[in-house]
C-alpha cells in the first residue's frame, strides 16, 4: 500500500509535567497524541517505581505524537526547551503512515 | 516523661504503625509491600473522605467557634514562619545550596496528610478525640509553606522571570486542585451538611473499617518509604539526618504557643503540633518539580519521606500528644 | 408536589448524591476527582455484585410471583418502545442526522445501572423498599432497545451487509456477556440458591459499607459526568439539551401505566420508572462503537452521561418516586 | 460418606465457592469476569493480612504449644516428600519430559495460599476452627517442594552451571521475600504482638467484609482458572487430568498420619491436609520462570490452576475435613 | 550481531475495536502480537482519559506487532480497512531483530 | 534543530525475568531505561491477559532504553544470550535524540 513518512516524536517525563508537554504540542498544532504511563525506570535522578505512589511526582509517562515532517522540526525546538531542565528524554524517529492528511 | 513513654508503648505495638515498619522493613531487606498505584491511590481519597466526613460531621454538632477561627489563623502562621526557620537553620548548619534548603522548607511548612491521619487515629485511641475542624487546619497549612518557600528561593531566580508566570499558574493548580485537598475539604462541607444522619448512613464504610484500611495503606506507605530512604542514601549526611529529626520538633514547639492562645483542647492541640511538625511528601514535591525544577527530589524526598515520616509515626506522635497535654491541660 | 419537593430535598442532601455534585464540580473548575480505571470497573462491579445478590436473596424469600413476570414483560415492552419515541422526537425536533438519532434512542430506550443502584439505594432510605426481582428486570431492559435502535438506523445503512453479519456477532458478545450484567445477574441466583445463610455470611461485604462505597463510585462517576459535559459542550444545542432533560419524563410517563398493570408496589413501581427514564451510558456506547461506528459519541455520550445522569440522580429519582406512589399507591 | 456428602453440598451452595463456579463458568462461554490486576493483587495481599493477623491473634491466646512445632515439622517433611511422590508418578505414569514433571511436582508439593484462606473459611463455617499456627505451617510448606523438585530436575541440567549460581538466587529472593508470604507471617506476628485489643481495633476491616471479598476475589480466580483452563486445553490429556484429580487425595492421605502424630485437632488436621492436597500456582510459577525457565508453563498451570484448584475448592475441601475428622476425632 | 530487517506495526485504537483488530491480525498468520493500555490522548474526536471510566469505550489501547517484510503490505491492507471508520490510527517503522525465524 | 543517531532497544519479556533484564542493562553500563506494563498479547506459548492475575508469572513487560551506536552490539549480545531461552523478544531501531551526551 502507499505510505506517507511521517516522524514521531516520543517524550518521557515526570507525570507533573506531562501537562505542560501536551500544551506545548496542542498550542503547537498536532493533530493528535497518546499518553502512556510507564511503571518503572532509572534516569538521572536514580531509580524510580510506580508501585505504592499517592502523588504525580516521582513516576514518568511516555507522550507519543507523530507529525508531518515540516512541523517536526519547530515542535522539537520548543519541547526541548520545556523538557531540558526537567527529567526527561525525547527521540524521533522515522514512522510511515496510511493516510497523509490527518497528520 | 513516663507519658510519654507509655504512650509511645501504645503507640509502637498499634497494628496501623506495626503494619508501617512491616512495610519500612521489608523494604530494607528487599521485599517489595507496595500495593499497586491506582490501589495506593484509592486509598488515600478513601482516607481524605473519610477523614473529612467524620471532621464535618462533628463540626455539624460544634457549630462554627471561635477556636475554629484562631486554629484556622494559628495553622496559617505556623505554615507561614516555620519554613523560613527552616531555611535559616539548612543555611547556617548544612552545606545545601539555597534552592535545596528552600525546597526542604517548603516540605516541613506544609503538612503530611497521611500523619495527620494516623494521629487522628491514635489520638482517638487514647482517649484525645479532636475537634472535627481540624481537617479544615490541616487543608490550610497546605499551601502558605510553599508561596513562602519560593520567596525564599527567588533569590537565585530572577533569572526566570518569564516562565515563572506559567509556572505559578501551574502551580497554584496543581497545589489548590490537588485531588487530596479537595476530597478532604467537599467530604468535610458533605459531612456538616448531612450531619448524623449522613453518618448514620454511611458510618458502615467510614468508620466501620477505617482502622484497618489504615493498616493496609501505612503497609503501602512504609515501602515507599523504605524505598525512599534506601535509594536516597547516597544524599544524606549527618547533618541533614540530625536536621529531619529535630526539625519536627522545633515545628512543634512553635505550635505550643499558638495552640495555648487559641484555646485548644488537648487532642486539637496535639493534631496541631502534629501538622506543625509533619514534613509534606505528596503534595509539595509535585508543586516543586514545576515551580522549583532545580531542586533535587532526591534531598527534599529523602528527608520527609525517609527520615521524618517514620520518625512522626512512631515516637513524634506521642511525644506531641505529651506535649499538648502538658501545654493546655487533659 | 410538596411530596416531591421534600423527596427531591432529602435526597440532595443525602450523602451518595453530595458526592457526585463534589465530583461534578470538581471537573467543571478543573479537579480531576476521578479514581483510577481499575478502582472504577472494581467499585461497579462491586455495586452489581451487591445490589444482585441481595435481590437474589429477596427473591429467595419472595418466591416467584406473577409480579415477576409482568414485570419483565413491561421491561421488555418500554426497552423496545422508548427507542422509538425518543427517534421520532429527535427527528421532528432536532437537526441530528439519522444514524446519530437512532444511537441516542438506543441509549435512552436502554437503562442505567448506575441510576438503578442509586434508585434502590435512595428508595430504601424512604422505606419504598423494591422487590428482588427488579434486578432481573433491569438486566432485561439492557439489550431490546440496542436491537430496536439499530433497526431504525438501519435504513442508511443498506451498504454495509456484510459487515454487518461480523458486526453483529461481536455486538451481541459485548452486550450479552458484558461483565456488569453477567455479575449483576449470577449475583443474583447465587443470592437466590443461597438465600439468607449466605445473606448472613456476605453482609459485611455487601450490606455494611455499601452506601460508602456507593459515595466514592459517584464521586468518580460525578468526576466523568464533569468531564463528558466540558468536553461536549461544543456539540450541545438547546434543543439537544431540552431532549435530554425531558425525555427521562417521557420515559416515566410511558412506564406509569405499565407498573399499575403489573400490580407492582411503589417501590418496584419507583424502580420500573426510573429504569425507563435512564439512559445508558457504558454498555449501549461499548457496543455502538462497533454496530455504528458512524456515530458520534461526543453527541450521544455528552446527552446521556452529561445531563441526564445528574438530572436523574439529583431530581428524578424523587420525581419518579413521587410519580409512583401517586400511581400505584403507597 | 453420608457426612461427606453433607459438607460437599454445604460447600458448594456457600456464596464463596458459588461465586468461584461464576467466574470459572464466565469464562467457558466467553465472559470474562476478571478484575483488574490491580485489584487482584490487593485483594490477595488483603487475604494474607486478615489470615495472618487472625492466626497471630489466636496465637497470642494460645500461646505456643509443642503441637505448633510438631505441625511446622510436618508440614516440611510433606512440602519435600509430596514432589517425590508426584514425580514418580508422572515418570511412571505420564509421558511428560524429566523437566515438566520435576515442575509439576513442584507445584503439588508447594502449596495454593488461597485454597488454605478458603479452607480456613469453610472449616469455621461448620464449626471445625483451625489453631492460628496453622498459617505459619502454609507459609512453611511453600519452599521445600520448589529445591526438592529442583533436585529432581538436576539430572538433565549438569550443563548449566553457571547459570545456575545465578538463577538460585533470584530464586531464593523471588520465593522467600515474594509479597505474599511476607504480608501473611509479617501479619501473623503483627496480630502476636497486639493481640485482642489490635484486633478489636481492626476487625471492622479484618474480619467483618472477609468473606464477602473473599466471595469478589474467588470471582476472579474462577474466570483465570476457567481462561487457563480453555487455554491450556490442548496440552492436556487424559492422564494428565487423572493425575490432577488423584495426587491431591495421595497428598492428603500422606498428611493424614502426620497430623495424628502431630496431634492436632479436626479443624488444623483438616487444614493440613488441605495444604498437603493443594497445588500452588502463584508463587511457584513465578519461580520456576528463573529456575527451570525448560518447563513449559502450559502443563504446570493448567494442571493446578484450571483442573486441582477448582476440584479442592468445590469437592476436596469438604472431602479432607471429613477424613481429618475421622483420623483425629472430631 | 547479525540482525534481520522486519516491520512494527503499531495501532492505536479504541478498546471495543481492539478484539478485531486482533482477530484480523491473527487470521493473517502473525507470529505473535502485544497490546498496551494507553492512558490518554487527544484524537478526531478530542481528549479522552482513562481514569474513572468504567466501560471499555473512551479508551485507547496500542497494539503492536513485528512483521516479516513479506506479510507487512498484505496485513496493512486489512488493517486499514477495519480500522478506517473508526477512532484509530495506525504506523509502520523498520526495526531489526536477532531471530530471523520467529516473526 | 542538530540531533544525534542513537539505537533503541526494546525488550518485551515476562514479568519474573525481567528484574534480570534490568540488571544485565545496567551492568553494561546504560544510561537509563524505562520499563512498561504491557496489557496483554500472544506469542509462542499463546495467549495472555494481565487482567486478574496476582503473581508476576504471566504477564509481560516492556524495558526500552536508548543507546550510543558503539555499546548498541555490545549489549545486543548479552541480552540475547539472556532472554533466549525465556518468553521474550527484543527489537532495535534507529532514533534520534537531541542532546549527544546523556545516552
Ligand atoms: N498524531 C497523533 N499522534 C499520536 N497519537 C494520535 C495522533 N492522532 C490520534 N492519536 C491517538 O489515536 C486516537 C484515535 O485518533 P482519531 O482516529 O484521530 O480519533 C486518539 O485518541 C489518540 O490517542
Ligand atoms: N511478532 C510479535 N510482535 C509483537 N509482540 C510479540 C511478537 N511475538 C511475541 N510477542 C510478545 O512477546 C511475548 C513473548 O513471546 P514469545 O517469546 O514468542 O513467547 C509474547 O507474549 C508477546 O506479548
Ligand atoms: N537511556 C534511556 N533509555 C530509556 N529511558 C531513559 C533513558 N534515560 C532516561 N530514561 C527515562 O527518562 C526518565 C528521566 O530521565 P532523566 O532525564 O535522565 O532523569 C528516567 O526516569 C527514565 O525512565
Ligand atoms: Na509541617
Ligand atoms: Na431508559
Ligand atoms: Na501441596
Amino acid at each position: 500500500m502507499k505510505t506517507f513518512k511521517k516522524k514521531q516524536l516520543t517524550i518521557i517525563c515526570e507525570l507533573p509535567l506531562a501537562s505542560r508537554v501536551v500544551k506545548t504540542l496542542t498550542e503547537a498544532g498536532v493533530t493528535g497524541y497518546t499518553q502512556f504511563d510507564a511503571a518503572s525506570g532509572r534516569g538521572s535522578e536514580g531509580e524510580w517505581n510506580r508501585d505504592g505512589l499517592v502523588g504525580t511526582s516521582g513516576r514518568m509517562v511516555m507522550i507519543v505524537t507523530i507529525l508531518s515532517l515540516d512541523e517536526a522540526d519547530g515542535i522539537l525546538a520548543q519541547i526541548y526547551e520545556l523538557i531540558e531542565p526537567q527529567m526527561a528524554i525525547a527521540t524521533i524517529a522515522n514512522v510511515e503512515v496510511l493516510r497523509d492528511d490527518i497528520f | 516523661m513516663d507519658a510519654i513513654f507509655q504512650l509511645a508503648t501504645a503507640n509502637l505495638v498499634s497494628p496501623p504503625v506495626l503494619f508501617f515498619i512491616l512495610g519500612f522493613g521489608g523494604a530494607l531487606v528487599g521485599s517489595q509491600l507496595t500495593l499497586p498505584e491506582a490501589m495506593a491511590k484509592t486509598l488515600s481519597i478513601y482516607l481524605m473522605l473519610a477523614i473529612g466526613f467524620k471532621g464535618g460531621v462533628a463540626l455539624a454538632a460544634e457549630g462554627v467557634t471561635l477556636a475554629l477561627i484562631l486554629a484556622l489563623l494559628a495553622g496559617t502562621v505556623l505554615s507561614s514562619l516555620i519554613p523560613v526557620v527552616a531555611f535559616i537553620i539548612l543555611k547556617l548548619f548544612s552545606n545545601l545550596p539555597r534552592v535545596d534548603a528552600a525546597a526542604v522548607a517548603a516540605h516541613y511548612g506544609s503538612i503530611s496528610i497521611v500523619t495527620f491521619v494516623a494521629a487522628t487515629q491514635a489520638l482517638e485511641g487514647i482517649g484525645l478525640k479532636p475537634e472535627g475542624y481540624m481537617v479544615a487546619v490541616a487543608a490550610i497549612m497546605e499551601t502558605p509553606a510553599i508561596i513562602v518557600a519560593l520567596l525564599l528561593a527567588r533569590g537565585v531566580r530572577a533569572d526566570v522571570k518569564r516562565k515563572s508566570g506559567d509556572a505559578q499558574e501551574g502551580l497554584l493548580k496543581e497545589v489548590l486542585l490537588n485531588s487530596s485537598i479537595v476530597v478532604l475539604m467537599g467530604a468535610f462541607v458533605i459531612g456538616a451538611i448531612s450531619g448524623q444522619p449522613g453518618m448514620d448512613a454511611v458510618s458502615g464504610f467510614i468508620v466501620v473499617p477505617f482502622t484497618g484500611i489504615l493498616c493496609l495503606f501505612l503497609l503501602d506507605m512504609g515501602a515507599v518509604a523504605g524505598r525512599g530512604m534506601t535509594q536516597g542514601a547516597s544524599v544524606l549526611n549527618l547533618r541533614l539526618i540530625v536536621f529531619a529529626l529535630i526539625m519536627p520538633f522545633i515545628g512543634a514547639c512553635m505550635a505550643t504557643p499558638l495552640a495555648w492562645l487559641a484555646g485548644l483542647d488537648a487532642g486539637s492541640a496535639a493534631l496541631l503540633l502534629t501538622l506543625a511538625a509533619s514534613a509534606s511528601y505528596i503534595a509539595v514535591p509535585a508543586a516543586l518539580r514545576i515551580a522549583l525544577p532545580e531542586a533535587r527530589p532526591s534531598v527534599y524526598l529523602t528527608l520527609s519521606l525517609g527520615v521524618t515520616f517514620p520518625m512522626n509515626l512512631t515516637l513524634g506522635i506521642p511525644t506531641y500528644a505529651a506535649m499538648a497535654t502538658w501545654a493546655v491541660g487533659g
